[in-house]
């Protein structure tokens, strides 16, 4: 150990209370700016007119000013840190891929019976931040003025809710994850900002013909929308942002939904459209899918730890501390029967409430953990959830680039990273077995896919599961790389695809295209890079290759390391294997079947053009960190995780993996250790290369020279190849088995509401009109019976004694004398005397 | 500023009161009463305002509140008074009275009689949220029921007549429940209708009275029903659609604005104080009824055609997030567990309450708005409006994005929270709750779909089509705007609740806890 | 014949007997004549008859002012009065309308049927006691005349002396003066004006026996109101004329 | 018989009396019919005097019995009246031509 460095970097250590507050700021900015450039160009037209293009200007601007805050974060959180990240290149010089092995790791292996005095210290370290609106990460004084950058910083910006001591409020989490996805994402982001320019030009009209709709009186055309395109943009990328910075996982579930939406809007961007809409319908829900097992998990976590913090507010405990408690070896208190977790405050003691050991069941926390992730696979298309990711291509090209390749699907990717430390390791083999299928699915189902953009979507899906498979196989540092490397070349390629479609006025089969590298030249070569990346191809000897053949390869190294520890799990290591083989296939078949060649179409060919410099720019912005960013930039050594960007990626890892961890849960399964990875890193490298070398060269066989003719092997495997070309039919069957149901259903509840409920409702109306019936009978022949019997009665002796009434005066008289003689005979017949 | 009898008499009475001079007004000059009425509205919202500016967030209990002898045989009060559960409402009711007196530039029958039922109707509202007393509540509930009756009735669409004699007769049968219920609490609480004594003998604090389990439970049963059809829950529910589909557009606002929120209201101030015991009993039942309510308005929604009717349904399972967060109140052996967990949920029904008349009248605005021009409701005839009106679709979006549960939004908090706190009284319901948010947001995005996005408008009067008229922006860009402060700064309604609500679970278990639950099994045992 | 006669007179009680029973007799007869006449004009005789026969038993009674009355406005004025409305009335084929023999039959049984109840009735009832218990006390005129006769012929036929004889002639004659100057002008009047002579010695029900002040005044102006309701309704103009016969 | 006492008159009053209700039952002529009403009158009237003189009610009997004079002949004059007004309308005086009250 240099000890001396440390004490240099421990002495230019500022205060981290005033550094957080900075990237805080900094980071902030970055984050809303987009969305005052939401408000401003969602009403451009008020103030400006349709031809006008300082709508784009405005959400560049605010991108750019959005980049360069992210960049000088970046830097100066490295300056404040001295790049202690990068810094543990030399530090690990001494030993076996030591930039893991930062302050915490030390002072979990060397100080691993350090007595509880320590731990107390440490807390009442951060407990004098308490009132301070910013927390950081552990802070370890170590003995001796050995000090260490703070892994984090994070604070609140404010409260959302309060019932009684539960809060719930919008945080922030910056640590070198975080800035390096912002920094990715808003140059991303402005790269592709930046070619929509371009690209989004044709929306420079009154009048836009859309010729792929017809309306009742032939061509639709509509005023062209292209403040809306980069409104929509800015909206996304205030949400994307949101969600990286994001303090707790109840604001990424927040921004989780507004990056939902955005896509919602960008997909849907031509609204007159109806695959477009009905796409960004289906993404949305298919999306919402996922967050219900998402919200699934925050209501576990919730209920059973109170809290939805990252990290620890005061001597508040965080999740990730509640989980994994505080003793650093990142193994979680499980009790002795294996069913209950025990929590855990900041100090590292046992949270208690009422004399007894808050826990949550192992079995809750893997619910937990896989409703989150399941958030994640809506996010990330993963499988079962990926069919809405190649029917969003529907959207403009830019925004295939940013929102469905780059940035949203990778925040599912992100998110499973972020929240690894609440995963059990049987979580953790769900996300591996969930990517290792996707990686596979998706790329088989790329093999035979024509549009250009739906063999980049697949394509997308692919390293997605590649992504996932990685934090599932305990590769978490290699997960992210992968992420990070993938948005390069994989927006790269987007672009190139959208500066193609452009070039080709919206034609998008590649069986149309070919030869267009002649026409445009740099599109065609920036694209070979990406795919080269993506491949992952090298040189063999000097190991030089593009960024992803770095990434890839450690992906692969993990999951080699996590099938030798767990060989009951040894299809995770072949089946990425096999793919890496495949997705080299698949996108040298794109270029060749787009760039290489004689044109298929000639008619495509002669009016393709390649693209102005706005969208060239980007392109070569992008080629350039597609091919370098994973670079070590240190020729000794030829591995990608000796680079500064795993390291600053791996500078914030939660959970150590020193040593490898056996699950005390169901599955029974042994998460590898950096060690263990390390020493099957060579073996699982070479196997990769050969992999994609034997893929890129199978598809210059079929696609560049043409030896192998293509339609032989789909005549050969008609079955196989319809059922790739019909997406495996999860459509399909999503269509027989929900959206079908659904509407039945839904027509039930109708009909149930009308039939039954409103039946009861008329048919007690109508007994009640029934009785009352009875009871007007009632009334009218008994009741009103007697009455009127009376007076019918009445009546009739009255029709009777009309008779008498003569009107005669005569007979008055005598019927008086009459009466007279007959009342005085009955009087005296009767009385007494 | 104001004594507090002004103030809470002014909320209450100065709409009946403005009605007034509109008998002197020119029946054929019709725009000088809407003005007339949307200037009453307002002032009555700017003093609800008023009275939002000098609550004092600190206190639990009732404030401003004051009581005078109304009928002193029969010991009934005129007793008003507000606390954190009930001034949003209040300010609610002020909004979106005002917006739909905006909304009502499309009456043009009768306006004269139909603008002195509406501002009588408002009178009736802050009455039900501002009455201490459990007469003068009844009267209210009852005041409230007539104008509606009438506006639906006379003002409404083709078949108002059915509509509105469903709307009635259900609120009445409720009303009648009600009665029955508070004549139970009179005579067993010694003669007193005042609202707050009535929860202090619930909770066992009287010397004098007390409500025995069976009456409580009895009591609760009737109150629920009657409030759970005004809410409205499954199987009370199939009156809403039917109102809500004849009543002209600013009747639906008010309806699902405010209307309905007295169901929730009801259940929060009188059935649950007054009812601890009957309460926790139903608890279970409350919140599966709600869960189900969820899931079958949205099903029953999607379901539907008519536009209007979608948006009812759409309110029956928003509505079911109220009762769900209402009755979260878990209790493990005899004792209240998790208390802020139902705190929570309390908090985010009421919130609910807030987020839902607030998207749900934007809803019926903005179907409203577009029944004014084409005069048909099918959904399966629009298409394209977005194209011809962009800055309405555009508004139209946001409030349903609202109503779908969209984070930023109103509906996103009140949909989460409940359902975020139904977990620790039940799992699985909470998980079926859950599941709501992907019938709701597949059932507005289809709506949407079909209505705003598409080439072009197919079905009839296309060419009545125009574009938004400044009053309309005016209410909708309200609603947005509320829609948009409440969902990203909920504090400002939650801060207002929290010590009330605070109070009321903390009174409320307790009792249980000494009197119903665990204590109350301890005593006995000493006993014996 | 003397002899026979004041026998008869004797046997139908003296002669005021006798001249009852003729009277009686004649406005019996009179009645039935009106009934069985068919011509107005002779029913209008016999009724003349009857009443004017009727007002001679008024004298019998010693209702010397109502017989006169009776005379005077019934035989002098009511049937002068129905003359005259025969006359008005009268043209060739309504002079004589005539009643079916059935319906005069039917008549004349009902008829006797009621005398014969009548008949019963008065004869049934012991008028004697009835007067009796008249309240009023005292005795009907008829035996107070009857008393005063007894003892005037009693004093008379004991008188001895001249003196005496020519006291009690004396006091006969006055009697019979003051049985001349009529016995119930005075007491009628002075009853008109509230005043009840006849039952001034009766003190117990002097106060509850007023006289006739207020009928009297009103059967005044009855009168008055009949006059004038009589003149107009009898001025009325002939709403049919005669031969248009639409509204028989 | 003996002395003349007051049921002499009382026959003689029922006589008049039936004789009076016989005349109005049979006569089709308004004016015999008002000669019945007299006749009737009469009847009466001897009952009242009669009464007057038998027994001890003193002068009532007569005072009615003038009353019951006066009044039977303004009845007559009313009724006279009438009857002209009857013999104006329907062209004759029997009164079975005035049927008016047949129910």
């Amino acid at each position: 150990m240099d000890f001396d460095l440390f004490s240099v970097v421990q002495r230019s250590i500022m205060d981290p209370q005033s550094t957080g507050e900075v990237l805080r700021t900094l980071l902030t900015v970055a984050w809303l700016l987009p969305l005052c450039g939401f408000v401003a160009e969602i009403y451009w037209l008020r103030w400006s007119h349709r031809l006008s293009k300082s709508a784009a200007y405005s959400a560049v601007a605010c991108i750019g000013i959005g980049f360069l805050c992210s960049a000088s974060a970046l830097v100066y959180w490295g300056v404040q840190t001295n790049w202690q990240a990068l810094q543990a290149t030399e530090h690990g010089e001494h030993g076996e891929h030591a930039e893991h092995e930062h302050a915490e790791h030390e002072h979990a292996e060397l100080h691993q019976p350090a007595d509880a005095a320590k731990a107390e210290a440490a807390a009442h370290a951060v407990d004098k931040h308490e009132h301070q609106q910013a927390a950081v990460g552990e802070e370890h004084p170590h003995e001796g003025n050995h000090a260490v950058a703070p892994k984090f910083y994070s604070g609140s910006f404010y409260k959302l809710a309060q019932f009684g001591s539960l809060i719930v409020s919008l945080d922030w989490y910056i640590d070198s994850l975080t800035l390096v996805m912002f920094t990715m994402v808003t140059f991303i982001a402005t790269c592709i900002h930046l070619f929509a320019i371009g690209y989004m030009k044709d929306e420079l009209t009154e009048e836009y013909e859309d010729h792929q709709v017809h309306t009742s009186h032939g061509h639709f055309t509509r005023p062209g929308r292209f403040h809306r395109f980069f409104a929509y943009l800015s909206l996304f990328c205030f949400s994307m942002l949101g969600l990286v910075l994001a303090g707790n996982i109840f604001q990424v579930f927040i921004f989780w939904e507004l990056v939902g939406i955005s896509s919602y809007l960008l997909i849907g961007f031509y609204i007159e459209r109806k695959s477009a809409s009905t796409a960004a319908n289906k993404a949305f829900i298919m999306n919402r899918v996922g967050d219900f097992g998402f919200l699934i998990g925050l209501m576990i976590l919730w209920t059973w730890c109170g809290t939805f913090q990252f990290a620890d507010v005061g001597a508040e405990p965080g999740l990730f501390t509640m989980i994994r408690g505080d003793n650093g070896n990142g193994v979680m208190d499980v009790s002795e029967d294996g069913q209950q977790v025990f929590l855990h405050d900041t100090h590292g003691h046992r949270l208690e409430t009422d004399g007894k050991p808050s826990s949550i069941g192992y079995l809750l926390l893997i619910a937990a953990g896989c409703g989150i992730f399941a958030g994640c696979i809506g996010k990330s298309a993963q499988f079962p959830l990926q069919t809405w990711l190649p029917d969003a291509m529907e959207g403009p090209t830019p925004v295939s680039a940013l929102v469905h390749s780059a940035t949203m699907v990778a925040a599912g990717v992100y998110l499973a990273a972020r929240f690894y430390p609440v995963f059990t390791p049987e979580v953790l083999l769900v996300i591996a077995y969930i990517g290792c299928i996707t990686l596979f699915v998706a790329a088989t189902i790329a093999l035979v896919a024509t549009d250009i953009k739906r063999v980049l979507a697949y394509s997308t899906i692919s390293q997605l599961g590649y992504m996932m498979l990685a934090i599932g196989v305990a590769g978490w540092g290699a997960g992210l790389f992968h992420l990070v490397t993938h948005a390069f070349f994989k927006s790269l390629m987007f672009l190139c695809s959208g500066s193609v479609i452009a070039g080709c006025h919206h034609v998008q089969e590649m069986p149309q295209m070919g030869g267009l590298r002649r026409k445009m030249p740099i599109t065609a070569y920036t694209m070979l890079v990406g795919v080269i990346a993506i491949s992952g191809l090298a040189l063999p000897i000097v190991n030089i290759g593009f960024s992803g053949f770095y990434s890839k390869d450690a992906i692969v190294a993990s999951a080699l390391a996590y099938s030798n520890a767990n060989s009951v799990h040894m299809l995770l290591f072949v089946t990425p294997l096999v793919t890496a083989g495949i997705t080299a296939f698949y996108m040298f078949r794109l270029w060749f079947l787009t760039f290489y060649g004689e044109p298929r179409d000639q008619h495509v060919y002669d009016h393709c053009h390649e693209s102005p410099l706005v969208m060239t720019g980007p392109l070569m912005a992008l080629s350039v960190l597609a091919a370098t960013c994973a670079w070590s930039w240190c020729l000794t050594s030829g591995s990608g995780e000796e680079g500064p960007l795993y390291r600053l990626i791996s500078f914030s890892a939660t959970v150590p993996a020193d040593a490898a961890i056996t699950s005390v849960g169901p599955a029974h399964v042994t998460l590898p250790s950096h060690h263990d990875v390390h020493d099957v890193h060579g073996q699982a490298g070479v196997l990769a290369l050969l992999a994609a070398v034997a893929g890129s060269v199978f598809a210059y066989l079929m696609y560049g020279v043409r030896i192998i003719n293509p339609a032989d092997i789909r005549r050969q495997f008609p079955g196989t190849y319809d059922f790739l070309v019909d997406k495996w039919r999860f459509d399909v069957l999503y269509d027989a088995m929900f959206v079908r149901p659904v509407h039945i259903v839904s027509a039930w509840c109708a009909g149930f509401d009308k039939k039954v409920l409103d039946g009861i409702l008329h048919a007690s109306a109508s007994i009640t009109m029934v009785v009352s019936r009875w009871d007007r009978l009632f009334d009218e022949n008994m009741v009103d019976g007697l009455v009127n019997m009376v007076g019918n009665v009445t009546r009739s002796i009255g029709y009777s004694l009309r008779v008498v009434q003569t009107g005669r005066l005569r007979q008055y008289v005598m019927w008086i004398a009459v009466g007279v003689v007959v009342l005085f005979g009955v009087l005296f017949t009767s009385m007494p005397r | 500023m104001f004594s507090s009898e002004f103030l809470l008499g002014a909320i209450v009475f100065l709409p009946a009161l403005w009605a007034i001079p509109l008998i002197w007004f020119d029946g054929q000059n019709k725009d000088s009463m809407r003005y007339w009425t949307v200037l009453g509205t307002s002032l009555t919202f700017v003093l609800t305002l008023q009275l939002w500016a000098s609550f004092d967030l600190a206190q639990g209990g009732m404030q401003h509140s004051f009581s005078k002898p109304w009928i002193p045989g029969w010991n009934v009060n005129y007793a008003l008074g507000v606390d954190g559960i009930s001034l949003p409402l209040v300010v609610l009711t002020g909004l979106v009275t005002v917006l739909a007196a905006l909304a009502s530039w499309s009456i043009d029958k009768h306006v004269k009689g139909y603008m002195m039922l509406f501002l009588l109707l408002e009178t009736g509202m802050m009455g039900v949220f501002l009455s201490l007393d459990f007469f003068l509540f009844y009267v209210f509930w009852e005041v409230m029921l007539l104008p509606m009756y009438f506006l639906i009735g006379i003002w409404g669409g083709p078949r108002r007549e059915y509509a509105a004699i469903k709307f009635f007769l259900y609120t009445l049968a409720g009303g009648v429940l009600m009665l029955i219920a508070m004549l139970m609490f009179y005579f067993y609480g010694g003669k007193t209708f005042d609202l707050q004594e009535l929860a202090r003998i619930a909770a066992g604090q009287s010397s004098t009275a007390r409500f025995s389990e069976t009456m409580q439970l009895t009591a609760f049963i009737m109150l629920f029903i009657g409030f759970a059809i005004k809410l409205p829950s499954f199987p009370f529910h199939t009156w809403l659609p039917d109102a809500h589909v004849e009543a002209p557009t600013p009747i639906s606002m008010i309806l699902a604005g405010v209307l309905l929120k007295m169901g929730g209201y009801g259940i929060i101030r009188i059935a649950m104080p007054l009812c601890p015991y009957g309460a926790q009993y139903a608890a279970y039942f409350m919140v599966a009824l709600g869960v189900f309510s969820i899931i079958y308005g949205a099903f029953a929604a999607m379901a539907q055609t008519d536009f209007k009717r979608l948006v009812a349904y759409s309110s029956v399972s928003h509505m079911g997030y109220v009762l769900l967060g209402l009755a979260v109140w878990k209790i493990t052996d005899g004792k209240t567990t998790g208390g802020e967990y139902w705190n929570m949920g309390i908090s985010a029904a009421m919130f609910q309450m807030i987020a839902h008349g607030i998207s749900s009248t934007g809803m019926f605005f903005m179907v409203g708005v577009l029944y004014d021009r084409v005069h048909h409701r099918d959904l399966n005839k629009f298409g394209g409006i977005a194209q011809l009106m962009p800055e309405y679709s555009g508004l139209a979006a946001v409030i349903f994005f609202a109503g779908l549960g969209l984070p930023g939004l109103c509906g996103f908090i009140g949909e989460i929270f409940t359902v975020l706190a139904c977990w620790n009284f039940s799992p699985l319901l909470a998980i079926i709750a859950a599941a709501g948010v992907i019938l709701t947001a597949g059932y507005i995005l289809w709506t949407m779909q079909r209505v705003y996005l598409g080439p072009e408008y197919k079905g009839p009067h296309p060419e009545a089509i125009t574009p938004f008229t400044a009053r309309e922006k005016s209410v909708a860009y309200t609603l947005v705007v509320f829609a948009v402060l409440l969902g990203v700064f909920p504090n400002l309604l939650f801060s207002r609740m929290d010590n009330s609500v605070t109070k009321l679970v903390q009174s409320m278990s307790r009792t249980y806890d000494t009197h119903h639950g665990a204590g109350a099994t301890v005593q006995t045992t000493q006993v014996r | 014949m003397t002899y026979l006669l004041e026998q008869a007179a004797n046997g139908i009680g003296g002669t005021d007997g006798l001249l009852f029973w003729v009277f009686a007799i004649l406005s019996c007869v009179g009645a039935v004549a009106v009934v069985a006449t068919q011509n107005i004009v002779r029913m209008a005789f016999w009724l003349v008859v009857s009443l004017g026969s009727v007002a001679a038993l008024f004298f019998l009674m010693h209702a010397d002012f109502l017989g006169a009355a009776q005379l005077l406005i019934y035989v002098g004025g009511t049937v002068v009065l129905l003359v005259f409305g025969v006359m008005l009335t009268a043209s060739g084929h309504t002079i004589k309308v005539q009643t079916s023999p059935a319906e005069t039959l039917l008549g004349g049984g009902v008829g006797l049927l009621l005398l014969c109840v009548l008949i019963f009735a008065i004869s049934t009832v012991n008028w004697a006691d009835i007067s009796q218990q008249i309240p009023a006390a005292g005795d009907s005129p008829a035996i107070v005349d009857a008393r005063e006769d007894a003892s005037l012929a009693e004093s008379l036929s004991v008188a001895t002396t001249p003196e005496a004889k020519a006291t009690a002639e004396k006091a006969l004659a006055a009697v019979e003066a003051r049985r001349q100057a009529g016995r119930t002008i005075r007491q009628l009047g002075l009853s008109f004006y509230g005043l009840r002579p006849d039952h001034m010695n009766s003190s117990a029900n002097a106060a509850s026996a007023p006289g006739y002040l207020l009928p009297f005044e009103i059967i005044s102006v009855h009168l008055l109101v009949v006059l004038i309701g009589a003149a107009y309704l009898a001025r009325a103009k002939r709403r049919v004329t005669p031969g248009s016969g639409t509204d028989l | 018989m003996g002395e003349v006492g007051l049921e002499a008159y009382l026959f003689v009053g029922a006589v008049l009396f039936v004789c009076g209700v016989v005349c109005m039952a049979t006569k089709r002529n308004g004016i015999g019919v008002l000669m019945g009403v007299e006749l009737v009158l009469n009847g009466a009237n001897i009952n009242f005097v009669a009464f007057s003189r038998f027994t001890p009610l003193g002068l009532d009997g007569q005072a009615t019995a003038l009353f019951v004079v006066v009044l039977a002949a303004a009845e007559a004059a009313v009724a006279l009246a009438i009857a002209l007004n009857y013999y104006n309308n329907h062209l004759t005086i029997d009164v079975d031509r005035g049927n008016e009250l047949q129910g």
